[in-house]
């Protein structure tokens, strides 16, 4: 099948997104980003592969497999992926225990490493068997780390293990684990995944159709902040503003204005009818208010990405804040506590001063038109959706405001409407609209 | 291969250098002074030899010395926060005041500081008062707050130079102030600013035989420094005309780091001084991509000329109050506005870009609000960047670059989309925030 | 209304009573008292101002009631930030905010000073923004000679009064000009007693108090202000206190963007009493009353050019006179440090600072310095420099008391 | 018998120290714990306990707070942060003229007279990536402990210049550099020239002279000192003297010491004021405290 790849290269995470001939979505993929920009551009696109087969598979099956059934292959899928990286992991571990660790320790912190590894796996399979899995960041660093690091401290506590140590050696390989490429394609794991849930005879007759398709990427665009590095033709580059505008365009044609907050900065971007950029403002120097001061409150918490969000909505009494300087966060979070406010104000008073400084680049790019997009990794958080809808009502009065859950991918998905006009100059699109 | 006019311009500027190295033994006397509002004839009819600070600076800048003077200056005491021209040049010298050319600069007999456009002037020269010990003269020039130089404000400057100015230069040279000199030095000036306004209006040709930013601060340097009402003055600017005129004959575009620009994909006014710790790195971003500036409000600094003001021998006193009060800066917002709006139209301009610089409050402070003016005026989409004078800290290479770049491919965007023009009749998304 | 001298219960009162009316004053962004006193009576006008100094003589006897906008505290700016790059200071954000969400639709005029570049451009700002407002630009006299600029300032103060008399329909007499300069003389006397009572005695008159009540000089009619600044004075001398062992200092170069009250308290906590500062200057620019020997308007020119003191926003002829200020003010106060405490980014208050440190420091005064927004929320570090201030003064220098009392000894740099 | 704890409340550690004040102060037990997302008060209990075990004295004349630590309940008295360090380093280091404290978030140089009072002082200002905060984040998305760092930096070959004033894109630059191979020695060396930079123009700013003591958590790591040394000699032209640095292995509880200090000063200044805390007292804690 002949296909289109865009490719956004972010600063905190890297997406992909690959339409069909028809302008289609086939498939979304995404990753952190890396040191190896590469490598992070191929396990997005692989996993936008994954995703594209098995939307064939879905398709070919749906009716005799049935959903629960599909959802338990992707997520044995997913599982055999986890354990794969795992296995990865624990290596990288054990050959720098040997490495870096003093002697007289080694052994300690093998068995350490052996443990928490062996029942690392022991929980992923656990979550495996729940129907209703919860909510986790889509990152193998994320999910392995908290696990690791509960269970380090758990050993520390018992048995007097060293957790600067432990937590030192993880930083050290979940690096090595991420810069190395691994085999993740759907080819790779299906067979065993399938296996896990039973090989049911008509699932298998889609996974082998699914398999056999040949995708042929005839174009790849990439966009992002680190597109530079992309290894495609300077004509296939495309700038942020043009492929947020354009794929905002394509999910809800009748965008006019689209905020984008993303990991290291935010832009305000006004489209025309076609989705052409009309102007756009993005944050100056200062990294403030962007997503990564979202994490690093995350990580001052210890708590995952998506629970910030949640938390924040459950405040009853906002607390003003003035300082999104991101370096600053945890300290005046600290400071904050400690004069015993409530987590949960602190948090929406953080949500609402990302949202003001956003507010201030719209109104610096033109105003909020009729209708207004957020896309970005943001907008997978609740509490900041709400400031925002709040704030736009007080300053605007009312505007639709669209967002799509994939809203992540939405650079992805510009880029890769570029691809495909690149080789098919006039092509009209159908991406399915904002879906739900 | 050099063209003459760059080559007499180095050698100008050399020699003035040499005889101000030299004014010690001389016994020339040396005024500083800004180039905004700079009473260059009227120093030079004293026989006196104008020196100015900002060009310092902006050399230090170019020359990679910036950075270390603002370092020094912030050690003694000077906030990260102000006008970096301050600080380098407090910062040179402090360290020796070696000039651009690497001759040890003069102390001043003089510091003349005509107030004009910038508020910053004046704490300047309090400072190197503070350090030099010498004469001061102050000269009030009243900003244009209501759009123009009333009358009664014209009245006030003139007062000012016949009262405090010539009589402070009188003191320091010991000679007389000569009317009739400074008449001639005035009509050697008007000469050389013809030829400058005929080199810039012939960027409104297509392709632009000039660029009007980068290449416009090499042109304005001598009418805006040292050089006018000077005979060399006025000999470059007729070499600088011929050469132009030639080019625009044969429909040749500028030099540029990246080659000659002939083919013009982009025409852009630029409002806002340039940056130029990274001048050519910044020029590169804009020719690469195949833009030419076709007008710039920082070519205009130091004196508005291509809207029609020329030096006056016939009155003397009045039309340098009236240059005064006319800088760029010294205009009101309002009027930078239209200035801007005219130079899109003029020069049939696709795009309008800001350089915000970080030093700088007295362009800076409501570009913001230019920017949307401008767009919503002339209906053609506006770029803002940032960076600074000096201080290279604040040049951020790669950050530039992927707003130019998101700039540029949004001019080619819409014009793909739009056909020939890139300014669709509806201005972008039009209307303040409510 | 005023208590009685004996009565100490009814003293206190009437002090909470003043402290929370200029409270409600400067917390009330959308400007609730201008709006009752344009309703009182129609036909009423009021004209705005942004720091530092406009000669509000004028605006007064055109009828209007002057009404200084100095910004909005730690209001939420979303406008504001849309016209201003993060590296100008935060004054003119809060301004424009105030403006675009409509809270000074209350002001038929606005007066742009001439305190600094960034105040400039936002009067031609406010000329686009705001079409129907009367907008003035209004060029202080910087001169080294102050007999030159009588004529020009002079000119300015007619110019000024024929535009704002044009917008009321008022025919402006001498007398009018007379009557409204007696009343502010009045006022200037008034902040003079005020500020030597806290000079003496700063435990009685904290400085949040202090600020709050000026502050409301800013929007309230002259008038109206007097009486109530009087009962201040005089319920605050009923009140003993309780002096702290705390160092006095003088806060300089906070004339234009305020400081958040909290930094005022911050370092009056950390053990520095403010015995002088530069906070609303405008209304203290001027020394003394003025003249009365020529017409009006020569007298407000002549007392502005030869009666003002000194101040960033006013061009010092006298070289050196920026060096000796400092240790003039720290002995008139009676202080035993400077704070220099400036608004981020601005220009003319940092670029003096190197002199005025030099300054200090050349007579041996301590002295430290840090930068503030209006809308500054943390203040940990001013803490720890305010604290560690007064550690040193304490533990080592002994307070000026102190060492009035013994011989003194070396000196902190 | 004078003894005194010192508790320095930072902005990423705890640190305490209990003091033997009698006659020459002496530390008799000190410890620092990392705050990393827990309760300060906890933090401040338990860092606190430790000391006082340690130390196995049975009372307590003077309990000092410093830096954050205004809010301890169980304190005696308060000194700033600054007034501390500066005492602290003269204890460590008598011949100190200047410290330069390299904290977690705040870096500041403070010089002082042989007495310890505080002459002048610099910090670095609100934008800062020069922060133990900050190379900490570092060394974790290069995989290496706080430990390893000192030493890697040493071994640099090419360092390669961190541009950024901000912490965030300060982190992508280093992004950046891994991928562009850039070896994780040189990109620590890098980070500390950056950071020694700017610690170098705090001091000549103070125009400091003589030795210059580094206290902070920072301070006992080898790179950064190499780092500064190497800066320092590098500006020696335009500095004011030569500058020496020290620093001990005490350095990160120079503030804590400093407070115990001068918590032993004011006890005998004040006169005869019962002990803060005695071992038939709960040991000091916030739930404890009155
Ligand atoms: N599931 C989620 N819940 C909440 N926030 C999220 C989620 N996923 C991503 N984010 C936020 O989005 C940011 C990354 O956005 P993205 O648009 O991918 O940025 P970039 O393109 O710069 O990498 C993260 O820093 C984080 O704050
Ligand atoms: N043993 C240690 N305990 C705590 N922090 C340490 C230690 N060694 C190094 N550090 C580093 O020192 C920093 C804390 O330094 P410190 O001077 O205590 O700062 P602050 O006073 O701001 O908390 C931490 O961020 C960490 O990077
Ligand atoms: S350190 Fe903070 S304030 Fe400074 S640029 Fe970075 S995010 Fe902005
Ligand atoms: S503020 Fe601007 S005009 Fe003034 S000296 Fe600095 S750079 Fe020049
Ligand atoms: S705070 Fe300073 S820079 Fe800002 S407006 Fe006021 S005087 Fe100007």
């Amino acid at each position: 099948m002949r296909c289109y790849v865009g490719v956004d290269l972010g600063s905190t995470t890297t997406k992909a997104v690959v339409l069909g001939e028809d302008g289609r979505i086939l498939g979304r993929g995404i990753t952190n980003s890396r040191a190896n920009y590469d490598l992070a551009a191929d396990v997005a696109r692989t996993e936008a592969f994954v995703t594209a087969r098995f939307g064939l598979l879905r398709r070919e099956v749906q009716r005799s497999a049935g959903d629960a059934r599909l959802s338990a292959l992707l997520r044995a899928f997913r599982l055999e992926q986890t354990l794969a990286q795992l296995q990865r992991l624990a290596a990288a571990l054990h050959a720098e225990i040997d490495h870096a660790v003093a002697p007289a320790l080694r052994q300690g912190t093998h068995d350490a490493i052996d443990e928490i590894i062996d029942r690392s796996r022991q929980e992923e399979e656990q979550v495996f068997l729940l129907p209703d899995p919860p909510l986790r960041s889509d990152f193998f660093r994320d999910v392995a780390g908290s696990t690791f690091s509960r269970l380090a401290e758990e050993l520390a506590n018992r048995d007097g293990a060293s957790f600067d140590l432990l937590l030192g050696l993880y930083d050290k390989c979940i690096i090595q684990v991420e810069n190395t490429p691994l085999e993740l394609g759907f080819h790779d794991h299906i067979g065993a995944a399938l296996a896990r849930i039973g090989d049911p005879p008509e699932v298998r007759a889609g996974v082998q159709a699914a398999t056999a398709m040949a995708f042929d990427a005839a174009v790849t665009c990439g966009t992002g902040y680190g597109r530079a590095r992309l290894p495609f033709p300077k004509e296939w580059i495309r700038s942020e503003i043009l492929c947020h505008g354009l794929g905002a365009h394509a999910m809800f044609p009748r965008t006019r204005t689209v905020l984008d907050i993303g990991g290291q900065d935010t832009k305000a971007i006004q489209v025309d009818g076609e989705g052409i950029v009309t102007s756009f403002q993005m944050n100056d120097r200062c990294a403030a208010g962007c997503g990564r001061y979202l994490g690093y409150i995350a990580d001052e918490m210890n708590i995952g990405l998506h629970e910030l969000g949640p938390i924040a909505e459950q405040s009853t009494r906002k607390v003003r804040i003035n300082s999104t300087c991101t370096v600053f966060a945890g300290a005046e979070l600290r400071e904050r506590l400690g004069v015993g406010e409530r987590r949960e104000d602190i948090l929406a008073g953080l949500h609402r001063a990302v949202i003001l400084r956003a507010m201030s680049l719209l109104a610096r790019s033109g105003g909020i038109e009729d209708e207004f997009t957020f896309t970005g990794g943001v907008a997978n958080n609740p509490a900041a959706v709400q400031a925002l809808r709040e704030l736009v009502e007080e300053n605007y009065g009312r505007r639709t405001l669209n967002i799509s859950p994939a809203s992540i991918y939405t650079g992805a998905l510009g880029a890769a409407i570029f691809a495909l006009r690149v080789d098919r100059p006039g092509a009209e699109l159908d991406t399915g609209g904002g879906e739900a | 291969m050099k063209d003459r006019s760059m080559l007499l311009q180095k050698e100008m500027i050399a020699e003035h250098f040499r005889r101000l190295e030299a004014a010690p033994q001389t016994g020339e006397k040396v005024v500083y002074t800004f180039v905004p509002g700079n009473l260059t004839e009227l120093i030079r009819s004293f026989g006196a030899l104008p020196l100015l600070p900002e060009i310092n600076a902006l050399q230090s800048g170019m020359r990679g010395k910036s950075k270390g003077y603002i370092a020094e200056a912030e050690k003694a005491g000077h906030s990260a926060d102000v006008c970096t021209y301050v600080k380098a040049d407090i910062g040179m010298m402090m360290s020796g005041n070696i000039g651009p050319t690497g001759t040890k600069l003069p102390p001043p007999d003089l510091l003349l500081l005509s107030y004009t456009g910038c508020y910053t002037f004046m704490k300047w020269f309090e400072l190197l008062r503070e350090k030099y010990q010498c004469p001061t003269v102050f000269l009030q020039i009243p900003y244009q707050g209501d759009g123009t130089l009333l009358p009664e404000h014209r009245d006030y400057v003139v007062e000012q130079l016949r009262q405090d100015v010539i009589p402070a230069l009188e003191k320091v040279t010991g000679r007389p102030y000569d009317e009739a000199r400074l008449r001639e030095l005035l009509a050697l000036s008007a000469r050389a600013e013809d030829d400058l306004v005929a080199v810039l209006h012939s960027a409104k040709q297509k392709p632009s035989p000039i660029d009007s930013y980068f290449g416009g601060v090499y042109y304005i340097g001598p009418i805006f420094s040292a050089f006018r009402g000077t005979p060399e003055g006025v000999e470059y600017y007729q070499a600088l005309r011929e050469e132009v005129e030639e080019r625009a004959a044969a429909g040749e575009g500028p030099m540029t780091p990246s080659g000659r620009l002939d083919d013009q994909q982009f025409r852009l006014v630029v409002e806002g001084p340039p940056n130029w710790t990274s001048f050519n790195q910044f020029w590169e971003m804009f020719s690469d991509e195949g833009a030419v500036v076709v007008a710039s409000t920082y070519t205009k600094v130091g004196g508005t000329y291509d809207f029609g003001f020329r030096h006056d021998p016939a009155d003397p006193l009045g039309t340098l109050a009236d240059y005064c009060g006319g800088c760029y800066t010294n205009h009101n917002l309002p009027g930078r506005i239209d200035m801007l709006v005219e130079y899109v139209r003029q020069y049939q301009a696709d795009g309008f870009l800001i350089n915000s610089v970080k030093s700088c409050n007295s362009f800076s402070a409501g570009q913001l609000l230019i920017l949307r003016e401008v767009e919503k005026r002339t209906g053609i989409p506006g770029g803002f960047i940032e960076s600074d004078l000096v201080d290279p800290r604040y040049f951020s290479a790669a950050n530039i670059k992927n707003r130019l770049e998101s700039y540029f491919q949004m001019l080619r965007e819409r014009r793909r989309a739009g056909g020939q023009a890139a300014s669709p009749a509806a201005p972008p998304a039009a209307g303040r925030a409510p | 209304m005023s208590p009685t001298p004996d009565d100490p219960t009814a003293a206190r009162a009437r002090r909470q009573q003043i402290v929370a009316w200029a409270r409600d004053l400067y917390e009330d962004l959308d400007f609730g008292s201008v709006h009752r006193w344009l309703a009182q009576a129609p036909g009423r006008k009021a004209c705005g101002y942004l720091p530092v100094y406009v000669p509000r003589e004028i605006i007064h006897a055109a009828g209007m009631l002057p009404v200084g906008v100095h910004g909005g505290g730690s209001m939420e700016i979303i406008r504001g930030d849309a016209y201003y790059q993060s590296y100008i200071c935060h004054l003119p954000r809060s301004v424009v905010e105030l403006g675009l969400t409509g809270r000074l639709k209350c002001l038929s005029a606005m007066l742009f000073p001439s305190t600094c570049d960034v105040i400039r451009n936002l009067s031609g700002m406010w000329q686009v923004l705001e079409p129907g407002t009367y907008v003035r630009y209004v060029d202080l006299p910087q001169v080294n000679e102050p007999a030159r600029a009588v004529d020009f300032w002079r000119g300015e103060l007619a110019h000024l009064l024929r535009d704002l008399s044009a917008c009321t329909g008022r025919t402006v007499t001498d007398e009018d000009l007379w009557r409204s300069v007696a009343v502010y003389d009045e006022q200037r006397a008034l902040v003079q007693d005020l500020y030597d009572a806290r000079r003496e005695q700063p435990w009685r008159i904290p400085s949040e108090e202090l600020y709050l009540l000026l502050r409301a000089a800013e929007v309230v009619p002259v008038e109206e202000w007097l009486p109530v600044a009087r009962d201040y004075l005089s319920v605050t001398a009923q009140d003993p206190g309780r002096p702290r062992d705390n160092a006095r200092v003088v806060v300089v170069g906070a004339f234009c963007e305020q400081p958040p009250l909290g930094l005022l308290k911050t370092i009056e906590r950390a053990g520095c009493y403010i015995v002088d500062d530069d906070l609303l200057l405008g209304n203290r620019l001027v020394q003394g009353a003025v003249p009365r020997d020529g017409d009006p308007l020569t007298c407000l020119a002549r007392a502005l050019l030869f009666q003002h003191r000194e101040s960033s926003i006013l061009y010092e002829p006298d070289p050196g006179a920026k060096m000796r200020s400092i240790p003039r003010r720290v002995e008139a106060a009676r202080a035993d440090g400077v704070i220099f405490a400036a608004p981020s980014f601005c220009d003319p208050a940092l670029l003096d600072r190197p002199m005025l440190r030099e300054g200090a420091e050349a007579s041996k005064i301590p002295c430290i310095a840090f930068k503030y927004a209006e809308n500054t929320g943390q203040f940990q570090q001013f803490r720890e420099q305010a604290g560690t201030f007064s550690d040193s003064i304490k533990l080592w220098l002994g307070t000026r008391a102190e060492r009035e009392q013994s011989a003194p000894q070396g000196g902190a740099r | 018998m004078t003894w005194t704890a010192g508790i320095d409340v930072g902005s990423g550690a705890v640190k305490a120290v209990v003091m033997d004040c009698s006659d020459a102060p002496r530390v008799l037990a000190h410890a620092a714990a990392r705050i990393r997302r827990r309760e300060v008060a906890q933090v401040v209990d338990e860092v606190v306990g430790r000391v006082l075990e340690e130390s196995g004295v049975g009372r307590l004349h003077y309990i000092a707070s410093t830096g954050e630590g205004e809010e301890i309940p169980f304190a005696t008295g308060h000194f700033y942060g600054m007034t501390t360090h500066a005492r602290g380093a003269l204890h460590l280091c008598p011949q100190a003229t200047t410290v330069l404290d390299i904290g977690a978030l705040h870096t500041r140089a403070v010089a002082m007279d042989p007495r310890g009072k505080v002459l002048d002082y610099k910090m670095t200002s609100q934008c800062a990536s020069g922060s133990g905060q900050f190379l900490e984040n570092i060394a974790r998305y290069l995989g290496v402990s706080l430990a390893e760092v000192g030493p890697l930096s040493k071994a640099a070959r090419k360092p390669e210049g961190v541009s950024s004033i901000c912490a965030v894109l300060a982190e992508t630059d280093v992004i950046n550099m891994v991928s562009r191979g850039i070896d994780t020695a040189d990109i620590l060396r890098g980070i500390h020239d950056s950071m020694a930079g700017r610690f170098a123009r705090l001091l000549r700013s103070l125009n400091a002279t003589g030795t210059t003591f580094l206290s902070g958590g920072l301070a006992n790591d080898v790179g950064l000192q190499q780092a500064l040394e190497d800066a320092l000699a590098q500006d020696a032209r335009k500095a004011a003297g030569p500058l020496t640095l020290a620093t001990d292995p005490l350095a990160i509880h120079a503030g804590a010491i400093g407070a115990a200090i001068w918590g032993a000063f004011r006890y005998h200044r004040l006169g005869s004021t019962g002990p803060a805390w005695t071992s038939t007292d709960p040991p000091p804690t916030h739930a404890s405290a009155p």
